[in-house]
């Protein structure tokens, strides 16, 4: 290079490779921890019920009896995102329930497209404190569902309310929100691109 | 000696002023509901905290300054550490937050009890507009702005609320525990009305609570406080609060219009009365992306007028406004519209601005087309 | 090591002594002081958090 | 590029590096080249000061024309979207293109001659991550230029705004934020293992100058947190382009994941921006008040546990987002307990003040001001902290007071105080003593004429990041307008002193500050290319 390199001692010089090394295995610690903080996040949100996630493994049932003592509303609300032509149904807007004691809502999956499509429901759950005892044994929670046109389906959710939940709480709401699955068969999303794709 | 004194009436008449400004329309709202006049009092007692702080450090500033000035042939003292000093500066701070912290989280504590609600409303948050279901009474509706397009590009004089009206406000009954639902159909927007003290974040795919109890009938106005794309600046919120028993008739007559509509899906339509329908619900829902001439803007909102692709298939104009279109800002209105707006709005959307294809969609067609 | 976690302990707090600083940038080694911080600062997390879990109930 | 003066008599080894008298070494290139080649670090610290004004200037065009819009009620200027695209521009290019770099530019000059090592201990990559500046931005700027427009989504790219309702031009984005994020981590790497291994014989960890001290710390934040921002834009990346949903409900993401890690980095950050501004302080008011700083070893040991607890506190803003109860308290009790050791630093420069013996030049006018300013936006911090209130101040205009008392008072003062404190031993001038005032009594007002009222904007409840707003809020904003461009405008000022003081002005001898006691003032002002090519010996002050 044009300036020639100040001349540094021989230890110096070692002490600024030892230096480089170590802030490069820093570095690249640091870049894999953000990716790490993925998963970890979501072990996080089961643990606490953060943001209302919802653990999607079955559970088994709990059988330690069931707290007459207490009645919880549990409200059910059903959405459908945009780009399906899914509409999702429950048989009850709401029910009172024990703790401790399984209950099972219908849910009926429609699809009203013209074609077969991919989709899928997100679950999730308000208060969030409220996410971690409510026990699901039979659920289609994220479960990817491939439905014909015109096609109905009907899926039951068999839930349980845990004995500790927070006394505070008795009200439990649980969304569910339909989304296209990306990738699969051609969504709707994909044949609406002409319908714009003109205009451009 | 004199220095200081001035230096601290000086300070007085600051705080004084501050006083009277914060009275008017400079502070934060004391509010309608309790909660509210907790965090207001809570801003204030850290407010006029930081103030008494603030008089001490900068009068000791300002005192230095003016009294040991290098001109004036101040000698540098040579003290440069005094541990007690240090120690009773940073102990004092930290216990009058810690003091703080206390109502803080009884406060906070508060906020966060959403149980025993008389009422829980689903609020929406979609691009550019908000929706109300009113859980269990089959009443929906979305509130979109109220302030004509004209007034924003100045062609008009502002309105008295300019930028704060709706045509659909959010009725609630006073002295009810109200627990809200947040979610959002597109990306995240905030729910924030400054008199009730209630800001919630609607995140998509996700469902927050929180709730209020007013105490005062009355119009509180709010915006969404999280930036949500072109129109985030005009999306208001309308908060009518009301008597308790106005509210129940208003929600009795609300569920009788709900269902005098619905019968109206059976029968036939002329072509002008969805023209007409078709037109309000486009201006109150549609204008915001694809302007009142259907010129849109592209690429990001496509045109309608003189749409020649849209003309032919009808179907697929049906499906988009029903289903919307995924990862585009196009919403799905089936959960938004009943069948007689949607209806409408495709009609006048197929015939207004010289598209006139002619043929018209029926509520009935539609209300088949959702519910089979 | 009990030294390290007072100058910790100092540094969490903001205030230090003059001669400490000497002594411990003369006899402490960097890397001791980093772990001890990163330890402490982990207890200092799980404290917090229990004042808060308890603070919530 | 820098101006060329006349040629003037100049000692025949010494060669004014600041664009002064380039004198030809045989083999030297001029002109262009001997920049764009440079090891120097004094004249990369160069390229990095006009680099990083030239984007406050773009920077600040932004913010005129976000402030223009702002002027009165209704759209008068630029549609919503383009609006959005201001303000997230405005944002970016002040962060990462002004602040940032001249910071660095300040570290690459003065930090070898506080340390008498000659040079960064890595020349060849000091280059080379400057050069990565205008790259970047240059990319970051063309955005504006492609369809769909520049980034609308905030300089805080929340998403899905930024993914999946994005213009098309956020892969470029993208990329410029991943070449920016590689110059500030290259640029740390550099400056720890000058810090820690280039030190003159006899001068230990201990005795090193303040700003030396709070840029190593600085360092280890950059280290620590630019990978996470790399992480985070490349899980944008993904989810744009690969259809991985990180960030999208729809696909098993979260978008409330976004904000855990942006903030995670995006805290930190904030304290990158603020520490050598305190460095820069601590070296500036014991100069002027002629004593010595107060409380020394306090503010070692506290910037270097800022170094770890600014790791605790990120969810502070996102407590409106829906965080669970126990999240609150423990963000909102953490933020306390680390706010005040922080804050209680401004006390060890008001009691360094107290009987001084204080003279006002330009550099010691800026660093009171940003000792009186940054206080404010310290408490505005403080009452930001109390969790329930921020339910109302949240996302409001009461928060961009907040930020930008502690950003431009703070940080940006505290670079021109150091640019002032410093040009001396640069260019071998004073700085124009008459113009500096000028600059600094205009910028003072203008500041708080922009920012104050926005504290009363936002608790009136004005939302942040809108283009028109209700009517109770018109005249807050007309006067924050007019602050706006009056504090815009004085800043031209700062161009012609430095200009002038490059080309002229009165002459500064090596002790160009009476009371300075650091390293540098030893060497000759100004300071020759090549400074301690045999290490000096340090004699310790009688500490």
């Amino acid at each position: 290079m044009t300036t020639p390199d100040p001349q540094l001692s021989r230890e110096s010089r070692s002490g600024v490779r030892r230096t480089v090394w170590r802030s490069v295995a820093a570095l690249v610690g640091m870049f894999a921890f953000a990716f790490a903080l993925v998963p970890l996040y979501d072990v996080f949100c089961q643990v606490t019920g953060l943001n209302g996630k919802v653990s999607n493994s079955a559970q088994a049932v709990m059988h330690d009896g069931v707290d007459q003592s207490r009645l919880v509303t549990v409200q059910f609300i059903t959405r459908s995102g945009s780009g399906l032509h899914w509409q999702l149904g429950v048989e009850t807007r709401q029910v009172r329930v024990h703790p401790g004691q399984p209950t099972e809502v219908g849910f009926t999956f429609d699809n009203q497209g013209s074609e077969a499509s991919w989709g899928r429901a997100v679950p999730s759950v308000s208060p969030s404190q409220a996410s971690q005892h409510l026990r699901k044994i039979s659920c289609f929670c994220f479960d990817e569902q491939r439905l014909a046109a015109g096609e109905r389906r009907e899926i039951p959710l068999v839930f349980q309310l845990s004995r500790d939940l927070p006394s505070d709480v008795n009200t439990v709401t649980l969304v569910y929100t339909l989304y296209p699955v990306e990738g699969r068969e051609a969504s709707q999303q994909a044949n609406t691109r002409s319908l714009q794709g003109e205009e451009a | 000696m004199r220095t200081l004194l001035v230096w601290l009436a000086g300070g007085l008449s600051l705080a004084g002023s501050i006083q009277v400004a914060m009275a008017n329309g400079w502070n934060m709202p004391v509010g309608v509901t309790e909660l509210s006049g907790n965090i207001h009092s809570l801003h204030m007692t850290i407010f006029w905290i930081c103030v008494a702080i603030g008089v001490v450090v900068f009068g000791v500033m300002f005192y230095s300054l003016f009294r040991y000035r290098h001109a004036k042939g101040a000698k540098a003292a040579n003290f440069h550490e005094n541990i007690v000093v240090e120690v009773v500066w940073t102990a004092i701070p930290l216990l009058i937050l810690i003091g703080m912290a206390v109502p803080a989280t009884a406060t906070l504590k508060q906020m966060y009890d959403a149980s025993e609600a008389d009422l829980d409303i689903l609020v929406t948050g979609q691009q550019w507009r908000w929706r109300y279901d009113y859980l269990g009474e089959d009443v929906a509706f979305t509130s979109n702005l109220g302030t004509p397009r004209a007034q924003i590009r100045g062609e008009e004089a502002f309105g008295e609320n300019y930028l704060l009206e709706v045509d659909e406000p959010l009725v609630v009954p006073v002295n009810r525990k109200v627990r809200f639902l947040f979610t959002s159909d597109d990306v995240i927007h905030s729910w924030w009305v400054p008199d009730l003290a209630v800001k919630q974040d609607s995140v998509p795919g996700f469902i927050n609570e929180n709730w209020v109890r007013i105490d005062e009938p009355g119009v509180y106005r709010g915006q969404c406080a999280e930036l949500c794309g072109k129109d985030h600046a005009f999306m208001p919120i309308v908060v009518h609060a009301m008597e308790e028993e106005a509210f129940d008739t208003w929600l009795a007559d609300r569920r009788a219009a709900a269902s005098q509509e619905a019968q109206g899906i059976d029968r036939e339509w002329a072509m002008d009365e969805l023209m007409e329908r078709g037109e309000q619900v486009y201006t109150a829902v549609c204008v915001s992306c694809h302007q009142e001439d259907g010129s849109g803007n592209p690429p990001a909102f496509p045109a309608l007028a003189g749409n020649q692709a849209l003309l032919d298939d009808r179907d697929r104009h049906i499906d988009t406004v029903v289903d919307g279109v995924s990862g585009a800002a196009m919403p799905a209105f089936r959960s938004t519209l009943n069948p007689v707006e949607i209806a409408a709005v495709i009609t006048y959307e197929r015939n207004a601005w010289g598209n006139d294809s002619g043929d018209s969609v029926q509520p009935s067609e539609i209300a088949e087309r959702l519910s089979d | 090591m009990w030294e390290v976690v007072k100058s910790v302990l100092a540094a969490f707090f903001g205030v230090q002594k003059e001669q400490r600083r000497c002594e411990d940038f003369q006899h402490g080694r960097a890397a001791v002081f980093i772990t001890v911080g990163l330890l402490m600062a982990m207890l200092l997390v799980v404290l917090v958090a229990l004042v808060a879990v308890v603070a919530a109930r | 590029m820098a101006t060329n003066p006349a040629p003037k008599p100049v000692p025949q080894h010494a060669s004014t590096a600041a664009g002064g008298l380039a004198e030809a070494h045989p083999e030297r290139p001029s002109g262009l080249l001997r920049w764009l080649l440079t090891t120097n670090h004094k004249e990369i610290g160069t390229l990095y000061l006009i680099f990083s004004l030239t984007m406050f200037f773009i920077g600040g065009v932004f913010a005129m024309v976000v402030r223009a819009e702002l002027f009165q009620p209704g759209l008068q200027l630029v549609q919503p979207e383009f609006f959005n695209q201001m303000t997230t521009m405005h944002g970016l290019i002040m962060v990462f293109g002004a602040v940032m770099p001249a910071f660095v530019g300040l570290a690459n000059w003065m930090v070898p001659l506080q340390i008498g090592a000659p040079d960064m201990a890595l020349p060849r990559l000091n280059n080379f991550s400057f050069w990565l500046l205008p790259v970047a931005f240059t990319l970051l700027l063309s955005t504006l230029l492609m369809p769909g427009g520049g980034p609308n989504f905030g300089w805080t790219f929340y998403a899905p705004l930024s993914t999946t309702y994005a213009p098309p031009s956020t892969t470029f984005f993208i990329l410029s934020l991943h070449i920016a994020g590689i110059s500030s981590i290259l640029g740390a790497i550099n400056i720890i293992a000058t810090i820690l291994n280039l030190r003159a014989p006899g001068m230990r960890m201990m005795d090193m100058p303040l700003f030396v001290w709070t840029w190593l710390i600085t360092a280890f934040l950059l280290i620590a947190v630019m990978p996470v921002l790399a992480g985070v834009v490349t899980m944008m990346l993904m989810d744009i382009n690969f259809g991985t949903s990180f960030f999208n409900a729809a696909g098993g993401g979260d978008p409330v994941l976004f904000q855990h890690l942006f903030w995670f980095f995006g805290h930190p950050e904030v304290y990158i921006m603020i520490l050598p501004a305190f460095g820069i302080v601590s070296a500036i008011i014991p100069t002027f008040a002629r004593k010595r700083l107060f409380g020394y070893a306090s503010m070692v040991y506290a910037t270097a546990a800022i170094a770890i607890l600014s790791f605790l506190v990120w969810a502070h803003h996102m407590f409106v987002v829906g965080l669970p109860l126990v999240a609150e308290l423990f963000f909102m009790y953490c933020t306390m307990l680390i706010a005040v050791p922080t804050g209680v630093k401004v006390f060890n420069w008001i009691t360094t003040l107290f009987r001084g013996s204080i003279s006002f030049e330009p550099p010691m006018l800026f660093a009171l001001a940003f000792v009186v300013l940054f206080t404010i936006g310290g408490f505005s911090g403080l009452m930001l902290a109390i969790a329930p209130a921020d339910f109302q101040y949240h996302d409001t205009y009461f928060v961009v007071a907040h930020f930008h008392y502690v950003l431009v008072p703070g940080a940006v003062f505290a670079i021109m105080a150091g640019v002032y404190y410093w040009l001396p031993k640069w260019t071998g001038h004073y700085p124009h003593e008459r113009l500096a005032q000028w600059h600094f009594w205009l910028s003072v007002v203008g500041v708080n004429l922009t920012f104050f009222p926005m504290h009363f904007s936002g608790l009136a409840g004005m939302p942040r990041r809108i283009p028109d707003y209700a009517l109770q809020f018109a005249d807050f904003n007309l006067v924050s307008s007019l602050g706006a461009f009056l504090f815009g405008a004085s800043q031209l000022l700062f161009v012609a002193v430095v200009v002038l003081c490059v080309r002229g002005g009165r002459q500064a001898p090596a002790q160009a500050w009476e009371h300075a006691e650091d390293l540098e003032w030893s060497v000759p002002s100004p300071a020759p290319l090549h400074t301690f090519e045999t290490p000096p010996t340090f004699e310790r002050p009688a500490h």
